[in-house]
């Protein structure tokens, strides 16, 4: 769809988490338009000294209702300012949706989606769509401790079997990173003969390397979510570039979503 | 009251006194959704080259108060994809179009003009702000003797209006400003951005991957203010001024101390109508003072 | 972990880092009620002449994004002033003292130097963005020449630290930077001001009397920290950096870029306790980081 | 007393009139020892791309109660900002009590104070003050528009002969500027053979400036209070200076309350 610069109002902003907030936004338009794996790049109200807007995963919507929920994590000014947002409060304006949604090939009867930290978020409306489609999805989920697992009750109860969970303090599921149980996810499946056709993967760039790695290695098409600082978020100043086999590509507009292939790391 | 808005910017005739600062915007079609290119003054493109750069490291931009570092370093994909791609975008949507001009040669400055001759294009900007192997590797903008040899190379290179863009990083913006002007710049655009930089305590490291870059956005618009003073009261040729341009009211600011146009930058990036804004705000201040015609504020400061 | 903050700056020991900027807390007097002077690194005067000057008409400061102008024009009572009033009062309180010297003529600055030179002052800091009659009315400190010349004299007129403030308004920091160091300076402090203007759209004119003024603030800060670091890798001499330091985190970001000491100046007016909380938040940073000397972090931004 | 950088709560903050508010805030410090005509340097907060604070004379004070009220005018960006400080709002901060107080002679009898907009609030606390010290104190009042002259109800409520107004545009009192009223109360008191030993005017300078003029006429000790532009609002970075015939004042500390005769107009 189009883009819009839609005016918001909180309707909801709660803490879920260490330093994790979800904020319930009516924003009709882009909840009508957006698919999974898009953002919005998001005007938080009250920063006068500030000149970027924030881009900010959809976590899940409500097309019916015009709402958006955004899973965020408390890392600076934008956000910390973003947990000051009363329901009912005016001001948030959000440029959406932007950019490549996740385009799980067709084909795949089965599909893994691994998200680490908040990177969690932006996988959830994808797991909707492919359990809607029939796909079968697993899911692993990674945090440092197990009241970050912020998104595990949605997943568990959108999903059959619950989704595997790592902390790295391991007050939920196996301590320590996710990335071990991703290998046992593939290699499980590949031995019931029900391989994955499709790893989705978001989360911090040394995760996303290694599970890009892993599917590359097992030859399954293997989609990630990059993150860079964005000024205009719509592909005009070329802020947030990633390097790709094809050159440099924009986060905002030819991302975030990348096929894994493409990208080179650094 | 209707305020005639039209200048003369040096030869180029824009409909009203706003542009887009280059590199902002690029081509006008990532705005498309929201800005109707031809209802702006002119639509200045992003910086071309000749073959195309890559461009520096990611991060590119920081954020700092009331403004924001970037060091893209000038990607583009080069002068023939300008031709094929964008302008004649911006022709069927009936933009004035002034295209910014970079080199890392003087040669370069001038094939890129002489690749755009046969071209829609209404004027060029030429970017002075580059660094450069014909000016030792500094940035052409700094000296007199390198801006009068670029400008002149590509005066002698076209009729259409030569809009020379000077860099703020000068101990005296008024010298590089006469000298652009005598080497036969119809117009002068000022300011580019300032060389700045930014830390992350905790990391330890620079914020950006090229360390320094360029300061823009509301923190640089007193500098961008003063400079096109200086030059208002320096030169003859007319001024498009930016620096920190987000609403009509900045915008009138640089049309009293001497800018004949305008250009919205780094506002953009957190109002995607900002342009039309700054438009309909310049009308509605002129309208409130009886303001006739915009020229009429052109360098109207009491001082 | 008790983190040493004691530096050396030049020649002259601080408890700590944090300084006054000039011209921003008067000698002290004035934020008595808050600031404990014993407590700060130094205190740095407000710039002296010889005979006092009365300043610039008012309007004389304006607020702009995320910062400030103001064209003071160095209004002081003179030397003899600061000698009877001032630096006994900062004697008592056993402060750290930095006197800020400005002059119309290189024999102005040898003066108030040499009035000096009997008091308890711990260092000079030479203010060579003055314009200045020898410098045929041009500020000094634009070009190599005149800083030469003045820091020579200055360097000849005492053996107490000498720092020489630099203006960030030339193409390039280093050169001066390195006019200054080889002609005897012991330390350099930047930045001062930069040059801008604001003007009321409402009525026309300029909100500052005297038109231009210098900014000073967060908004300069990625500007100083950039020109820290420049100076830091073109000379040997030690930094006291400035320029929108609000907050721990700022001045350990300029200390990362090659500051040896940081000076708080606009900050004061919004804090008046700024300088304590600069400290303050200093010392965390260091407790949070491992840190045990701060001069481990001097020039330690990797990149 | 010592000066004080005080955190101030927001206890109300009305609309009064056009464009005119009052907030009251405790300041239990500074309400104990501000003397009438000295102010506040005030932190408003939300206000981070702006890093000067905002001089505001104290309209009214309960020492017992720690409350100040401010009686301010809404003409750019900080006061607009005030306006929007509900009851209850945190992270005002006030430098006071700064700056010179009237000092009206002690052997005057009786006093004229001429208050031009919101002018007439800095002269509220010296009226009273003046009124308990028995000196017989007459009030002259201008502004816009009836509803401008929001300090008049308290005058009136303090003094014994309601407080003269002109407004320009008529809807209240004499039609037109204020000065008219100034001249005849002062022709007024003269023939009557109680002449005033004190005139105290605050107000536009323009208008401070007719009235110094009027009062060194009949040869009367005149203050006034101006108004500067100001950075620290204590003394140190000479922003604020006044032209004197002693040289250049700091209207922060050496003012903002000034002997007439001192000032040199421009
Ligand atoms: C496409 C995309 C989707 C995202 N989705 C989510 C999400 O669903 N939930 C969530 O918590 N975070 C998400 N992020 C990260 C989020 O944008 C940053 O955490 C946020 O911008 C931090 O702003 P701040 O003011 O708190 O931090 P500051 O550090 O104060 O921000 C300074 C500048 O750096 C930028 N920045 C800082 N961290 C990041 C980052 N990790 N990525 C991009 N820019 C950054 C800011 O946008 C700003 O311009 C996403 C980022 C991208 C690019
Ligand atoms: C000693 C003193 C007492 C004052 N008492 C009152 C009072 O009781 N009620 C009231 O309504 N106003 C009073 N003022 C004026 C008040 O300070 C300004 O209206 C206010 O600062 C405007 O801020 P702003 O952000 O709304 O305006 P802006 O125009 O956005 O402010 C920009 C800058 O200019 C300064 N400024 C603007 N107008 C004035 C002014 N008239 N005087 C001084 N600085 C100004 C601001 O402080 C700020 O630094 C007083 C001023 C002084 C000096
Ligand atoms: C992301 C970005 C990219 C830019 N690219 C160019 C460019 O290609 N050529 C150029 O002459 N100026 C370029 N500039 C400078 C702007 O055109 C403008 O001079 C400067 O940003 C000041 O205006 P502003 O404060 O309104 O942004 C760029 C600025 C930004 C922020
Ligand atoms: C009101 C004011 C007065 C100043 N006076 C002087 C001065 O007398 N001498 C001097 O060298 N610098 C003077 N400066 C410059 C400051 O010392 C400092 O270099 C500059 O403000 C940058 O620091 P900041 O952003 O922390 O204020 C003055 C600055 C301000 C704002
Ligand atoms: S953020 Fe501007 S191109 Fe991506
Ligand atoms: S405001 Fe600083 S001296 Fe008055």
């Amino acid at each position: 769809m189009a883009l819009v610069n839609e005016r918001a109002r909180v309707l909801e902003n709660e803490c879920v988490g260490p330093n994790l907030h979800v904020a319930t936004l009516s924003s009709p338009a882009i909840a009508a338009g957006i698919e999974p794996g898009q953002f919005v790049h998001m005007k938080i109200p009250g920063m006068d000294d500030h000149v970027l807007r924030r881009p900010f995963s959809v976590y899940a919507r409500d097309a019916e209702a015009g709402v958006l929920e955004i899973l965020y994590q408390v890392v600076g000014f934008g956000s910390a300012r973003m947990t000051e947002l009363a329901a009912g409060a005016e001001g948030v304006e959000l440029i959406g949706p932007v950019g490549r949604a996740w385009q799980p090939p067709a084909e795949a009867k089965r599909a893994l989606l691994v998200g680490g930290g908040v990177g969690a978020a932006p996988l959830f409306m994808l797991c909707e769509a492919l359990v809607k489609n029939g796909v079968r999805t697993d899911v692993v989920l990674g945090a440092q401790t197990e009241t970050a697992l912020a998104c595990r009750g949605r997943y568990e109860a959108l999903l059959a079997e619950p989704p595997r969970c790592a902390t790295d303090d391991g007050s939920f599921g196996r301590e320590g990173f996710c990335i071990s149980l991703v290998q046992e996810a593939i290699e499980e499946a590949a031995r019931a003969g029900e391989p994955y056709g499709y790893v989705a993967v978001c989360g911090p760039e040394p995760l996303m390397k290694i599970v890009a790695g892993m599917a590359d290695g097992a030859d399954i098409f293997c989609e990630l979510s990059m993150e860079r600082r964005m000024a205009c978020g719509i592909g005009a100043c070329l802020s947030c570039v990633v390097d790709t086999i094809e050159g440099k590509k924009r986060a905002c507009v030819d991302g975030p979503v990348f096929k894994a292939q493409e990208v080179v790391w650094a | 009251m209707s305020v005639n808005m039209a200048v003369n910017l040096g030869g180029l005739t824009m409909k009203n006194p706003v542009t887009v600062a280059s590199g902002t915007f690029a081509a006008g079609r990532e705005y498309g959704d929201f800005v109707d290119v031809a209802k702006l003054g002119a639509v200045t493109t992003k910086g071309v080259s000749l073959n195309g750069w890559e461009g520096n490291a990611s991060p590119r931009i920081a954020e700092t108060p009331s403004g924001m570092l970037n060091s893209i370093g000038l990607q583009n994909p080069g002068v023939e994809h300008l031709k094929k791609c964008d302008l004649p975008w911006l022709a069927e949507r009936g933009a004035t179009v002034i295209v910014n001009v970079s080199g890392h040669s003087f040669d370069e400055y001038v094939q890129v003009i002489e690749a755009l001759e046969g071209a829609a294009v209404d004027a060029y900007e030429v970017n002075v702000s580059c660094p450069n192997v014909d000016a030792g590797g500094m940035t052409i903008g700094c000296q007199t003797e390198s801006v009068e040899e670029v400008v002149s190379r590509c005066r002698a290179a076209t009729k259409r209006p030569l809009i020379v863009k000077l860099t703020p990083n000068v101990t005296d913006i008024t010298e590089i400003a006469r000298a652009a002007e005598a080497s036969g710049a119809d117009a002068l655009s000022l300011i580019n951005t300032v060389l700045g930089m930014a830390v992350d305590a905790r990391t330890r490291k620079p914020q950006l991957a090229r360390v320094v870059g360029g300061l823009s956005g509301p923190a640089v618009k007193p500098i961008a203010l003063r400079m096109v003073w200086e030059c208002h009261r320096a030169v003859q040729v007319p001024l498009l001024g930016m620096g920190g341009i987000s609403c009509g009211e900045d915008a009138i600011e640089f049309m009293l101390a001497g800018a004949t146009a305008v250009a919205v930058g780094t506002a953009n990036f957190v109002n995607p109508t900002a342009t039309l804004e700054v438009i309909a705000g310049m009308e509605y201040y002129c309208e409130q003072q009886g303001v006739e015609s915009i020229t009429e504020l052109i360098g109207a400061l009491q001082c």
